[in-house]
């Protein structure tokens, strides 16, 4: 079964009710190496995307991505505002104008988002960033395949188990590396947003 | 926590009405994006100097906002660097025929916003460069890293392409003025308290009643190292060595020393600081012959300091002393 | 306690030397005893308009040293008072035959010592007036008791009587100016945290993470009452009633709005206090003709704010918006 | 017997002892409802009359008493400062160039010193400032009567009660009037400090 444009602005919709949820804990996390602003960025940024999808959601599964590259891009500011927004616009444009995504096109577009984050932020993996959780989540939804439910929870378990994997990284890009050594032991909160949203994703195409 | 605010969410936009109130003969506020552009912009046959960032660093950079100085700044969030769009609003305010260079402080969110903007500008026909100032010696320097943050440096940076643009030089200019600044300016901060950023409500981190954070930014992200309190005399000389020796800056050298508070640290104890600095750098031979001592670039409420040093030179000396007409900086005009 | 000192005993001298070195185009110090004067005093021909009091203050009085302002500053220790021959000292280093005009905040410790130094200085035939300066509407006002602090008000008061007697008023026509200042100037402070004094190395009072004395001077000494914490709009409304209630300011009324920081409050909370204060002063229909927004008179690191209103006219326009030139207000010169 | 200059020396050094022994329960005093230096300021000021005693002892008990008071003057600030200034300086008058005092010498420079505080500071009993311990004080040196070591003692006994009946007042002069009712459960600190100079003249006196 594929992604209707209802469907991937429901998923958008899921995911902002669990950032907004996390919203503490990614603002903890970012504390302790950061800035303290990642949990409050994403969820005003997500927060925004819900208004527009309010006043008007879009035809197709891109047109919706694409309303919530910009949404983001002009609502979260920071590092994460243009990584996320970056990683929507170019799975947008992946996928085109169809009016559904099957699998395939799900797993192509999370390797244009992914293509996206690292062409703008230069990370790789080991970076301790969210590409860490993005990386092996699109490597897992590439070995996967199947419909756009199965390669989302691949994507996303795989997720969880990449941002887990910053903990014991020193961090060598953004605001964490600014901590050398001290960066090590502790969580990215790009990571760790990834995850979520990778999750609330898949269990919206679960539910579907 | 307990700030001076109503909800933690508008706390920019009340501050900002607040600027606007005090200054009017100097800015204008724009709400949403938020903005603060000069009276009179856009001037016209001038670069346009505009630079931005996360708030809560006040007097950076609204507070520098006018005749000889920035056209405008594009204040984010707390903490956060604005949007593409809010910048690409200041450009469109204030950016004519002779183009406008953008001053990036380097932070990842920073330098991705802006450089958005950029293109964004671009695509529009105006002609818009920008400079990234990373003068933080207390960040390992690396092309695999995010590199050094901007701090203190950035204050004698705008000031010095403010005078350049105000005087009419090219677009070229400024951005080779800009630059070369870049090259010779370095700082470092230290922290005795943290921040509380108004939607956290919590401080950034914590620090014993013995412990100093060395290297700090301005973001309370907590600093390189934590070192044991010590005395003024001590701290400072450690303070100026890293700086001093980083460059390096070396006997003979003609320099700016700017010591600058992070907003909570009372001027009794920052003037202290700077004359310890001025003798450290007479025993080196370093000739302080311009200096700026005040909160200019602060992080909210946190008690410390930074030094900068920037070395001089006659073009470098004519254009800090040249007039500016600001909130915070005010001279000559 | 944490702070960028060496000996607690020797903060004020190592302050001034950094004072010193920052602005020797402005203003000599003399280390003992303390004073801050003129580089280029004494002024022929001039009222001499010397202020002082305890340390912990800055920028106040050093800060406002230069022409158009004040002549000479007498800095005592931390909050205390300085001692009769150091304010004799300063009256010598700036005083001809034009006079001089000592301004006085009221507190029992600079009245008295500020009193045997004029006597000292007429004793050696030089013209010495002063004034007391008592706007702080905290403090109940009777002339069986202490009276009223001196807080806020004195910074308007300084610029207003260093304006004109740069501009060759006499002493009787400053001192007149002096007290038609005093007569229609009214401030109030709150406080969010507690100063440590560095000679006490602990904080001066504890508050709750819930609570804000109201009706705080500026050393440290608890407030008028203790009150729970409250958005910012309500706190303000409370001071702005508080102060325009008292003279009382009435619609139509002219006034300069002097929105203070106490040291420890970031710019961010203090023009977003500013902006609420304009609005209720707008709803009185009194008009906000000038103003002035920084940390001016603090009380070390405390987090706090003050606010100041000063009726205006014509002719006290006039002399606010005259030339300035010191450390810490600058304007038009 | 009467005291030399040599005496009112060794009482001014015995008193210098006693405020640097206490200076910190006096600013702590001073801190609860003035500004946390009254200690701090008579400390400065005692040590600063110990040198210029160690510096050149003068040969006259009055002679000795107007060196203290000149070197408490410019040393001590604040209120306190011109306070005790001026009742050294009062009480160095009233016992002019005699080279000896006796009790009634005493009494009268210390109801001199009164006098003088009371002419500076405009406090009267009741006002809970210093005046509420040597008002009694100079009572009670006036009806003991006796050598000065009888009248000190006399003093400072008086001193110590008056200072403690400052505590239940609403102060109505010095830093602690601004408090209003919440100065009232407070000992003064300069009542207190009052006390334990007349106590460490008494002490010197009866040691003598
Ligand atoms: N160069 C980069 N490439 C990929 N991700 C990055 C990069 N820099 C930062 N990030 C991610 O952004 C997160 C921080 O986002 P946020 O806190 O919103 O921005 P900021 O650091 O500007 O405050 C980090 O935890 C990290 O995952
Ligand atoms: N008008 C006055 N008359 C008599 N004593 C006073 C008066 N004002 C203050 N004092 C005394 O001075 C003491 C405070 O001294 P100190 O703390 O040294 O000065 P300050 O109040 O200037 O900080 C008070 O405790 C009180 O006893
Ligand atoms: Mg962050
Ligand atoms: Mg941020
Ligand atoms: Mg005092
Ligand atoms: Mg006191």
């Amino acid at each position: 079964m594929g992604c209707t444009a209802r469907d991937v602005a429901g998923a958008l919709r899921a995911a902002a009710a669990v950032v907004a949820e996390h919203r503490d804990e990614l603002v903890e996390l970012d504390r302790a190496i950061g800035d303290a602003d990642h949990g409050e960025n994403l969820n005003r940024g997500f927060t925004a995307v819900v208004s527009t999808l309010d006043s008007g959601e879009p035809e197709t599964p891109g047109a919706v991505l694409k309303a919530a590259a910009t949404t983001l891009i002009s609502k979260v500011g920071g590092a994460a505002g243009p990584l996320y927004g970056t990683a929507f616009l170019r799975a947008a444009t992946a996928v085109g104008d169809a009016s559904e995504l099957d699998g395939a096109a799900v797993v192509a577009a999370l390797r244009a988002g992914l293509a996206g984050v690292q062409a703008r932020g230069k990370a790789v993996e080991g970076d301790a960033t969210m590409v860490d959780a993005l990386l092996p989540a699109v490597a897992a939804a590439e070995e996967a395949g199947g419909d756009p439910a199965a390669v989302l929870a691949a994507a996303a378990a795989a997720a969880e188990k990449g941002a887990e994997s910053t903990v014991p990284l020193v961090a060598r890009k953004g605001r964490a590396s600014y901590l050398g050594e001290r960066s090590a032991g502790h969580l990215d909160p790009g990571a760790r947003s990834t995850a979520l949203i990778l999750r609330a994703f898949a269990d919206a195409a679960g539910a579907a | 926590m307990k700030k001076i605010i109503n909800d933690p969410a508008n706390v920019v936009t009340e501050s900002l009405r607040g600027l606007a109130a005090a200054h009017a003969e100097l800015l204008r506020v724009h709400e949403d994006p938020a903005l603060v552009v000069r009276a009179d912009a856009p001037v016209p046959d001038k670069v346009a100097v505009i630079s931005g960032g996360g708030s809560g660093h006040e007097p950076l950079h609204g507070g520098f906002v006018g005749p000889g100085m920035l056209d405008a700044a594009v204040p984010g969030a707390v903490f956060t660097s604005p949007t593409p769009d809010a910048v690409q609003a200041a450009v469109a305010a204030t950016t004519g025929a002779a183009g406008a260079l953008l001053i990036v402080k380097n932070y990842t969110g920073d330098v991705l916003n802006f450089e958005t903007a950029a293109e964004l500008a671009a695509a529009e026909g105006l002609e818009v460069r920008s400079v990234v100032i990373d003068d933080d010696v207390a960040v390992a320097d690396s092309t695999f890293t995010a590199g050094r943050r901007g701090v203190g440096g950035t204050v004698p940076l705008e000031k010095i392409t403010g005078a350049a643009a105000a005087r009419g030089a090219s677009l070229d200019e400024v951005e080779a003025l800009a630059r070369k600044v870049i090259g010779q300016v370095r700082s470092i901060g230290v922290a005795l308290t943290a921040p509380t950023v108004p939607h956290v409500g919590e401080q950034s981190f914590t620090l014993g009643d013995d412990e100093i954070e060395f290297g700090i930014g301005i973001h309370g992200e907590p600093g390189r190292e934590r070192i044991p309190a010590e005395p003024a005399d001590a701290l400072i000389e450690r303070m100026v060595a890293a700086v001093a020796e980083d460059l390096p800056f070396a006997a003979g050298d003609r320099v700016l020393l700017f010591t600058n508070s992070m907003g909570g640290t009372p001027q009794l104890e920052l003037y202290l600081a700077h004359g310890i600095a001025e003798r450290r750098l007479a025993e080196r031979g370093i000739a302080v012959e311009r200096r700026l001592v005040g909160p200019y670039i602060t992080s909210l409420e946190m008690q410390g300091i930074s030094i900068t040093l920037l070395k001089l030179d006659d073009e470098l000396i004519d254009l800090w002393d040249a007039p500016v007409n600001t909130a915070a900086l005010r001279w000559r005009s």
